[in-house]
């Protein structure tokens, strides 16, 4: 194999990192997009056997959105081994527990289980909140679009431009403003 | 009438037993121990990977299909568009590329696969076909008003 | 019910160092063609060596020929090879044209082609005119100064106006409308 | 048989359209067909020992701003309802895909403390009227219109209980569930 040959392969071959902002998504949703770049699924070079899945930074996990009342009926379930050892833990208080976790799962069950998962696992990186350490952070040189827009609060949004908005609804003549 | 040859017929499995037994050791011969020495348990394995070699025929068909899928799926989605109207776009431009043709372009030739990308994108313009999955047009988060009422107040005026 | 696959050897069809493109070595070094002088099978091998054989030496400068005569046994052709393959190749009953073909095959071939499984049926040294694919291939250059994350290239830009946008676009197009009623007066 | 009572509707439709376009063309764009609306606020002052309090009408704010399907030719308004005499109600008649998410334009149908106004103010037609206070609650529990809340609430959504200080989003097409037939109901199939 010549030089540039090598140098080619080594370039098509070469392991990218991705960031992911979790703001406002739904970790369900969104581990369906992550599971394919940490598997290489978005590579037109991907066979199951080679090694050509990247590496994923999750930041800001603390803020995924959940649908509807899934925070208080969805139930993570676990058991110890032992007689009496089943617990389930609701959504809300698995993510008191650890803000990383509901993610983290999500992606783990959105896999086929094989013996890659956990490996494919290990390239997985979720932070909480926005601070990523410097060693990470500085090898990431793409990042993986949201599914959802953030949506914007209304107190955020500048009084004038609340009142210039075009509206669509009138009050009738003898409403009483309150 | 009296049958006194039968009883003789039972063991006897004619002269070609060791050819037969041959036959099916040869097709043992790379399995280990047991497997490959004794007759009876070298058939039921020989006999079980028949079965798989047969399955597996179509089988590797499919998966090379699914492979294919998975690479094609991938390239479209640097471009913006989906398999299926990948397929519709080309198709309806006569461009007949079967699924490994357009795969081994995807890796091997990515400039050509970003053209063919772009004529069959083109072309459903043109034919105004879109699919549910592609309805989901670019329209920038950071929408510029005035661009887009120029344009409008153009159409406008042209009528 | 074929199993010759099983122990073969797989391999790519690939001549040795680009042979006969420019140069041609021979890759056979070495024939021994071993007869015996009275077996009724080895009478296209006589032949073969009676009237073609010092032709073919002649013609090929780089092979050792070797004849080896020996009583009641039949006509083999052993070849061996520049890479180290040695082909063994019964002759028996062949006629004269056969065993011409079949030498000029042993002379032609690089090795020992039979015994090996072919993965494709094609090769090629460069597989690719515009360079294979790299991650790096179609990604957008701004990417190379972007400080991630950046909203920029993470929010979703293949999404349905919203309802608040295109509402603020119906206000404009009133508002262009009620201008051009005016300026109709 | 049936396309030609379509057609003579829809000349009958253009050419009224045109007749009430002469006219509106024609006038002074201040006068329009309802009358101007109008606003009531109630003012208290002291005018030596008496208290004052009288409710004075104003024009209204959002006058200038409103956007009809009347004024804007709209390709085709996807209202569904199903007798074409009946007049669609005026969102409708916009077909705007509302999300939840879209607060600039909730934030309209509510009171100052997030209370979704009634039927008789909003003149919305029914359907609308249910759908849009589905997603103005929506709005609220997501957090979105966290400043038009009663005084008590908190005025942050991360400090709420439980489950509620988590980000939560809804899907729009859970407002109006499609209603499953009742299989041994046979005489209403």
């Amino acid at each position: 194999m010549s030089a540039f040959k090598r140098v080619q392969q080594w370039a098509t071959f070469a392991r990218t990192w991705h960031v992911f902002d979790c703001k406002w998504q739904d970790p369900y949703d969104s581990a369906q997009v992550i599971k394919k770049y940490l598997m290489g699924l978005h590579k037109p070079i991907y066979h199951p056997t080679n090694d050509c899945g990247d590496v994923v930074v999750c930041i800001n996990s603390r803020d995924i959105a959940l649908r509807g009342d899934e925070w208080r009926k969805r139930a993570y379930f676990h058991h110890t081994g032992y007689p009496g050892g089943a617990s389930w833990t609701l959504a809300w208080e698995l993510h008191n527990k650890d803000p990383t976790m509901i993610i983290r799962k999500a992606i783990y069950r959105s896999m086929k289980g094989n013996l890659q998962r956990r490996h494919t696992m290990e390239r997985l990186f979720i932070f909480p909140g926005e601070d990523v350490p410097q060693d990470i952070m500085q090898n990431v040189t793409n990042q993986i679009r949201q599914l959802r827009l953030v949506p914007t609060r209304l107190d955020h949004i500048p009084e004038e431009e609340v009142q210039k908005y075009p509206k669509v609804m009138d009050y009738p003549q003898d409403y009483v403003l309150k | 009438m009296v049958f006194l040859s039968i009883a003789n017929w039972v063991r006897s499995r004619g002269p070609d037993e060791i050819w037969r037994k041959r036959r099916v050791f040869k097709l043992a011969a790379h399995y280990i121990g047991r497997r490959r020495n004794c007759y009876s348990v070298a058939v039921r394995n020989v006999h079980r990977a028949l079965v798989y070699a047969t399955k597996a025929r179509q089988l590797k068909k499919q998966d090379m299909i699914d492979l294919w899928n998975t690479r094609i799926t991938a390239a479209c989605e640097q471009h913006n568009i989906t398999y299926y109207t990948l397929k519709e776009g080309l198709d309806r431009s006569n461009i007949m590329l079967d699924r490994k043709s357009l795969s081994d372009l995807a890796a091997w030739e990515p400039r050509t696969f970003e053209c063919l990308a772009a004529v069959a994108k083109q072309k459903i313009d043109y034919d105004g076909f879109i699919d549910g999955t592609d309805r989901k047009q670019p329209t920038g988060v950071n929408l510029n008003l005035k661009d887009v009422m120029l344009e409008a107040w153009l159409k406008e005026n042209k009528k | 019910m074929s199993n010759k696959h099983l122990f073969l050897n797989s391999g790519f069809v690939r001549a040795p160092l680009q042979n006969g493109v420019g140069r041609y070595v021979c890759q056979l070094q070495r024939i021994v063609l071993k007869f015996c002088k009275t077996h009724g099978s080895c009478r296209g091998l006589r032949d073969f060596i009676e009237q073609d054989l010092v032709d073919f030496a002649k013609q090929n400068p780089g092979v050792v020929v070797y004849l080896k005569p020996r009583r009641h046994r039949g006509p083999v052709a052993v070849a061996e090879y520049l890479n180290g393959d040695r082909v063994w190749m019964n002759l028996a009953n062949k006629t004269h044209s056969e065993i011409t073909k079949w030498i000029e095959v042993l002379r032609t071939q690089q090795g020992d082609i039979a015994s090996t499984r072919l993965r494709k049926y094609q090769y090629t040294d460069h597989p690719s005119i515009q360079g294979p694919w790299t991650p790096f291939t179609f990604k957008n250059p701004e990417l190379n100064t972007a400080v991630l994350p950046d909203q920029k290239f993470g929010a979703n830009d293949r999404l349905p106006m919203s309802a608040t946008e295109q509402l603020r676009l119906m206000f404009e197009k009133q508002k262009l409308e009620e201008g051009d009623v005016k300026t109709a007066e | 048989m049936s396309v030609s009572k379509i057609n003579m509707a829809a000349l009958v439709r253009s050419s009224f359209g045109l007749f009430k376009n002469s006219i509106l063309n024609t006038a002074i764009r201040s006068l329009s067909t309802s009358k101007p609306l109008n606003i009531k606020e109630i003012r208290e002052h002291k005018e030596g020992t008496k208290l004052v309090v009288e409710a004075v009408s104003l024009p209204s704010p959002r006058k200038d701003l409103l956007v009809r399907a009347d004024n804007i030719d709209l390709p085709s308004s996807n209202c569904e309802h199903e007798s074409s005499v009946k007049e669609p109600c005026y969102m409708c008649a916009l077909g705007l895909d509302v999300k939840h998410t879209d607060v600039l334009i909730l934030s309209q149908f509510v009171r100052s403390d997030g209370c979704m106004l009634p039927r008789r103010i909003t003149g919305l037609c029914r359907r609308q009227q249910k759908k849009i206070g589905k997603m103005v609650s929506m709005a609220q529990k997501a957090g979105l219109m966290i400043n038009l809340t009663p005084a008590w609430c908190k005025k942050d959504p991360k400090k709420r209980k439980d489950y509620k200080k988590f980000n939560t989003y809804f899907d729009e097409k859970t407002i109006f569930w499609k209603r499953i037939p009742d299989q041994n109901d046979k005489w209403k199939r």
